[in-house]
């Protein structure tokens, strides 16, 4: 388990939507609550368990500390039956967070572009690396930020506002509503000759069809590429097995992590796509 | 809803029980498979406080598990194939049980073969083993393609892996049962007469679930094992029902959220129990339990749990 | 969820399944003792629309029923200990049937007996009467003393007691089937080899639920049937365990809440569903799981029902 | 199933608590909602499905007929877990309503005198059976009107301003701090001697032991009274057979009705107790 991982009561100081099917909550939160790392997630619930047994996984979007508590941010997809509950949570209520939890992303000192690529509700743990690991800390502000930016229509896009001005945004909208159209896969192919190996470091968050469109991608390139995973948790801990993802390990055989644990995010060139 | 009455001056209940040889500083243990080998949950739960850890599942080689998905949720459960995945009985006493050593916690060791002697070898291996002080044998797993339930399904392959662990060790050796069968007592008896110091029930009901859109089951095993509070009703009646068959204690598992839920199998009988799913839902749901079983000993006056254990009354001559 | 796409224009999907000789509208029935005799109903859900409505279980005599309380709701259940209290065959026959024969919709009776004799003997009376459609033979409930469950429990009985009632009528005949077993799978074979037309299942999971503060059982039965979302995973593993082992058509039962629900059951390979617990919840959530059948149908481009019924992909190359 | 019987979805106008456990909720209702007799209960659950599986029975309270809606009142005590999620539902939520249900009380145009027992949250039916059999009909001014109102303590009492004025009101609480002390059926008990079969009828609901103690106070009086039963139930309109009691019938034979649909409200000479 991560670092000053504990099971705190927040209290949901609002929760909008910022796009069709697109929700934003903000939770107050503890000073004990511990400042999570781009890439790192939560387990959330109705405090009321009113809603389904397991708690939800969501990633941390932005992160605020204050001097007497802490607002974390979670940029949420309703997807089912729990994040619609939570669409429908109201100021004041509770909500039980675990977490943070997971590995992060690796921030490397010697890069000098970043490349962030997402797809749809993807962005929140990768807003998040742009917002902590690289907007804010004033030593890095030289480096190129580029930000692929997908959704299947202009409606369902989020963060625009957030991450324009602060990087080269370039949005991909399948039905060409905006931006690019085609997948954001289409179009960091056509411009993947613009990066160099050596001062390059690629993250992507987005639909299993987009991850494992990058696999085919970056297959014979030397770019780094780290990937935030998903799958379905039940503990969130590492304790379940349940999230398990297939990888191929140092000695080049297929074995299980836990996503929870071991990820959310691995190296893309670690990854055992299904299928194959 | 347990409510905290404070009785200054008064002694706390007394919490202990005993499973064969093991005595337990309070029936509260963790069930295999939901805990991980401990480690996960320190941050939340103090090992410290538990009656038991009860480890994941250990064979003789490392398992590599089943491919995802493996989990799914269901009405107030969740059905999981995880296929046993673990590192194996030797990684486990080199890697994992030496953390676990360093807290004041029986340990019981889940074991599980694919054949009677791989399960005598796991057992032989733990039992020359420092820190381990029990046995439990999953006969009972419905994830894997062999063995595990089909020895949990008939008696008399219940009572001959139970024998042949019996003869390689002197640990106290619970049996876990499982509820796919038409009479869970018989099960029980039999391997009572083979030599266990108890029985541990239930494990999962084997389920499935299909995902409707792409009609395709939800599990890449299409059938996984229920657990969590949806099966409680029938995880409680048949502790009831081996109870009432058995002379050795049974230790009751099945959907136990709350301390109310775990009173319910102490009160039908149980000798301990064992929380399970509900660690993934709160993870310091067993602190929670044991002080809520200690709570409404004190608030019934009852100065220890024996006097709570079986002591349902099915008869009730003017009910309400 | 499922979302009503409209294609103006464009025929609604052929819903008709037949069972044995009968033919049914569409795959929606009632369960038995979740729907009375059709009557109570009436007010929230058109009896005409239905697939068939299967009445509450029929003896020879009328019975008591067991004391209360009867019932209990668990998680995401409830439990139901009601002991097959009804008016007997005869005082259906003349005070009850002739209520549903004013509707256009299949009338499926559901009987049972103490002794294969008593179930004989009900099929008999039935037969002869008009406005039966098919005979449903519960050989699975859990709450009486004798019979029942006694029956479904092993092959050679639930073979039986088909035979016994195959030679008594050329009603279609439905075996009901208990989930109380190791291998339901096997005692389906047995029903089908003795001729029966049709198996439905599940029945309840016997389970047991215990008031902690008074510490006495919630049922004065002790121990009831659990019925509701909780059972549906295990209804929906053992019905596709039994369409992998009969040719027979196969009516799938358990926890059906929504379309979503029996859409799973369908695409698992049940030729029909029967809707339970979700009466009580939901007055119309017959009508509203037909609705949504057909929607699921339309928005999929299926023009019949065929199409989806045993769709199921268990081996998908490429899933995510 | 009792005349226009209808599942219907109502909206929360406001849900406060009276007493210590004690709600009142008013629910707006569309006009195609049936107006109640006195003594008819309703089946009701949040309509968003994120509560307990089955509806719970609750007696209506009060019903008010405007031009274009109705306004029910349902009063009800925190007991477990159904009633604790509805006393934390808000005004502008939807609550699902199953009826009116059940037979309701027999209103005797020939009565003089009305008495009405009432324990704990039991007051609910009676209170609308005083509304509306009696308060409201012009022609029935003129009767007597008695009401033994029980309850553990003071705190925990509830209708004392709506009965106080249209009756004679005798409370009596458990611990004495208010009025007679000891159960209800103690002080009717007491002045039962004023009562002639003639012109007096009783209605009573509460725990099931003041039912069972005023079965033994009436075992030789010729007074009628009409009890309203609870008991678990499951479908509210007398499918499940889930609710069952036990009666002697016609023939002297014990039999189960069902309180959902031959009851709530019984004869109490019909009723078989408990350990007899
Ligand atoms: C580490 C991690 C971080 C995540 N971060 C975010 C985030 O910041 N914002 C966001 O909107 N979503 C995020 N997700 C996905 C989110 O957890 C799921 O959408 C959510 O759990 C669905 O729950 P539900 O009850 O609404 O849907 P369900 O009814 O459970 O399922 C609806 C659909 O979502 C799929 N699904 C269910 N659980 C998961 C899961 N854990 N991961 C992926 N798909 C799932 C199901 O297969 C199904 O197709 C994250 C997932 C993980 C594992
Ligand atoms: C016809 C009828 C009318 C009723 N009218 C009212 C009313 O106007 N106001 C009010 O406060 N209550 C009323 N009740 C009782 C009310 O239905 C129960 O208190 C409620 O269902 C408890 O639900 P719960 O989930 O809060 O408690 P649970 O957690 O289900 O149970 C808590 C306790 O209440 C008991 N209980 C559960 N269901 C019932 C039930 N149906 N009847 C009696 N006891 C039950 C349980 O045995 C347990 O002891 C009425 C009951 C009936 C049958
Ligand atoms: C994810 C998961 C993994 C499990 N692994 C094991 C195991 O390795 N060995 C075992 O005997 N039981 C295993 N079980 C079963 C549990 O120990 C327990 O018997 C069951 O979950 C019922 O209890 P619950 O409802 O409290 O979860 C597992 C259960 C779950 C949910
Ligand atoms: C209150 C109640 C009464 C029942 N009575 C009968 C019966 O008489 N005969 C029968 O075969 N099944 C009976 N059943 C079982 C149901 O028909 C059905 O098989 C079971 O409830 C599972 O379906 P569900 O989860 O949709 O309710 C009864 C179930 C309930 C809840
Ligand atoms: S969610 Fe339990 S191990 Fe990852
Ligand atoms: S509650 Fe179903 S019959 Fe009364």
């Amino acid at each position: 388990m991560p670092e000053g991982s504990s099971v705190t009561t927040g209290e949901i100081l609002d929760n909008r939507m910022v796009a069709r099917d697109h929700f934003l909550m903000r939770v107050f939160l503890p000073l004990s609550f511990a400042r999570p790392l781009p890439g790192q997630f939560v387990m959330v619930r109705d405090c009321r368990l009113s809603g389904p047994l397991l708690a939800r996984p969501l990633s941390v979007f932005g992160f605020q500390r204050r001097p007497d508590h802490s607002v974390m941010e979670l940029l949420y997809r309703v997807a089912g039956r729990g994040t619609s509950l939570f669409s429908r949570m109201k100021p004041g209520e509770g909500l039980c967070v675990l977490g943070p939890l997971g590995r992060g992303f690796s921030i490397h000192a010697d890069v000098k572009r970043i490349v962030v690529v997402a797809g749809g509700v993807g962005i929140a743990p990768l807003s998040f690396l742009v917002d902590e690991g690289y907007r804010q800390s004033p030593s890095l502000e030289k480096r190129e930020l580029r930000v692929y930016l997908g959704a299947g229509t202009e409606e369902l896009l989020t963060c625009r506002e957030r991450l324009s001005g602060v990087c080269d945004l370039r949005i991909c909208t399948d039905d060409g509503s905006l931006g690019y159209r085609g997948p954001v896969t289409g179009l960091l192919g056509e411009e993947l000759h613009e990066f160099a190996a050596e001062d390059t470091a690629i993250y992507a968050c987005g639909p299993t069809a987009m991850i494992r469109e990058l696999g085919r991608l970056l297959r014979n390139s030397p770019l780094r590429c780290e990937v935030s995973l998903e799958e379905r948790m039940a503990c969130g801990v590492g304790a379940c097995l349940g999230c398990a993802v297939a990888v191929q390990n140092a000695a080049g055989r297929r074995e299980y992590r836990r996503v929870c644990h071991d990820g959310p995010v691995f190296d893309l060139r670690e990854m055992i796509f299904n299928g194959s | 809803m347990i409510m905290k009455k404070e009785t200054p001056g008064q002694n706390p209940p007394d919490l202990t029980v005993a499973i064969g040889g093991l005595v337990l500083k309070n029936p509260v243990m963790t069930a295999s498979g939901t805990f991980g080998y401990g480690e996960e949950y320190v941050p939340y739960c103090d090992l410290n406080r538990l009656g038991a850890v009860v480890v994941k599942g250990l064979s003789l080689e490392p398992r590599l598990g089943n491919p995802p998905p493996r989990i799914i949720e269901t009405p107030s459960g969740m059905l999981n194939a995880v296929g046993l995945q673990n590192v194996g009985v030797r990684a486990f006493l080199s890697e994992k049980l030496p953390f676990l050593r360093r807290y004041d916690v029986a340990v019981i060791a889940n074991i599980f073969g694919e054949t009677v002697d791989q399960y005598r070898r796991v057992a032989h291996i733990l039992s020359g083993a420092a820190g381990i002080h029990a046995l439990e044998l999953n006969i009972s797993c419905p994830n894997v393609k062999k063995g595990g339930v089909a020895f949990g399904a008939r008696p008399e392959a219940a009572a001959e892996v139970t024998a042949n662990v019996r003869a390689e060790t002197d640990l106290p050796l619970i049996v876990k049962l499982t509820p796919n069968v038409a009479d869970i007592a018989e099960i029980a008896l039999a391997v009572e007469e083979a030599g266990a110091d108890g029985v541990s029930l239930i494990n999962t009901l084997t389920g499935m679930s299909v995902d409707i859109e792409k009609r395709i089951p939800h599990l890449a095993n299409v059938t996984g094992g229920l657990s969590g509070p949806a099966i409680k009703p029938v995880a409680l009646r048949m502790v009831w029902q081996v109870v009432h068959a058995v002379k050795i204690p049974v230790i009751g598992i099945g959907g136990i959220m709350t301390a109310a839920d775990a009173l319910e199998f102490l009160i039908a009988g149980a000798r301990a129990i064992q929380v399970g799913t509900a660690n993934f839902v709160r993870p310091s749901a067993t602190m929670e339990i044991i002080d809520g079983i200690s709570d409404y000993l004190t608030r019934h006056g009852l100065g220890s749990i024996d006097k709570l254990i079986g002591s349902l009354n099915t008869n009730p001559s003017n009910g309400d």
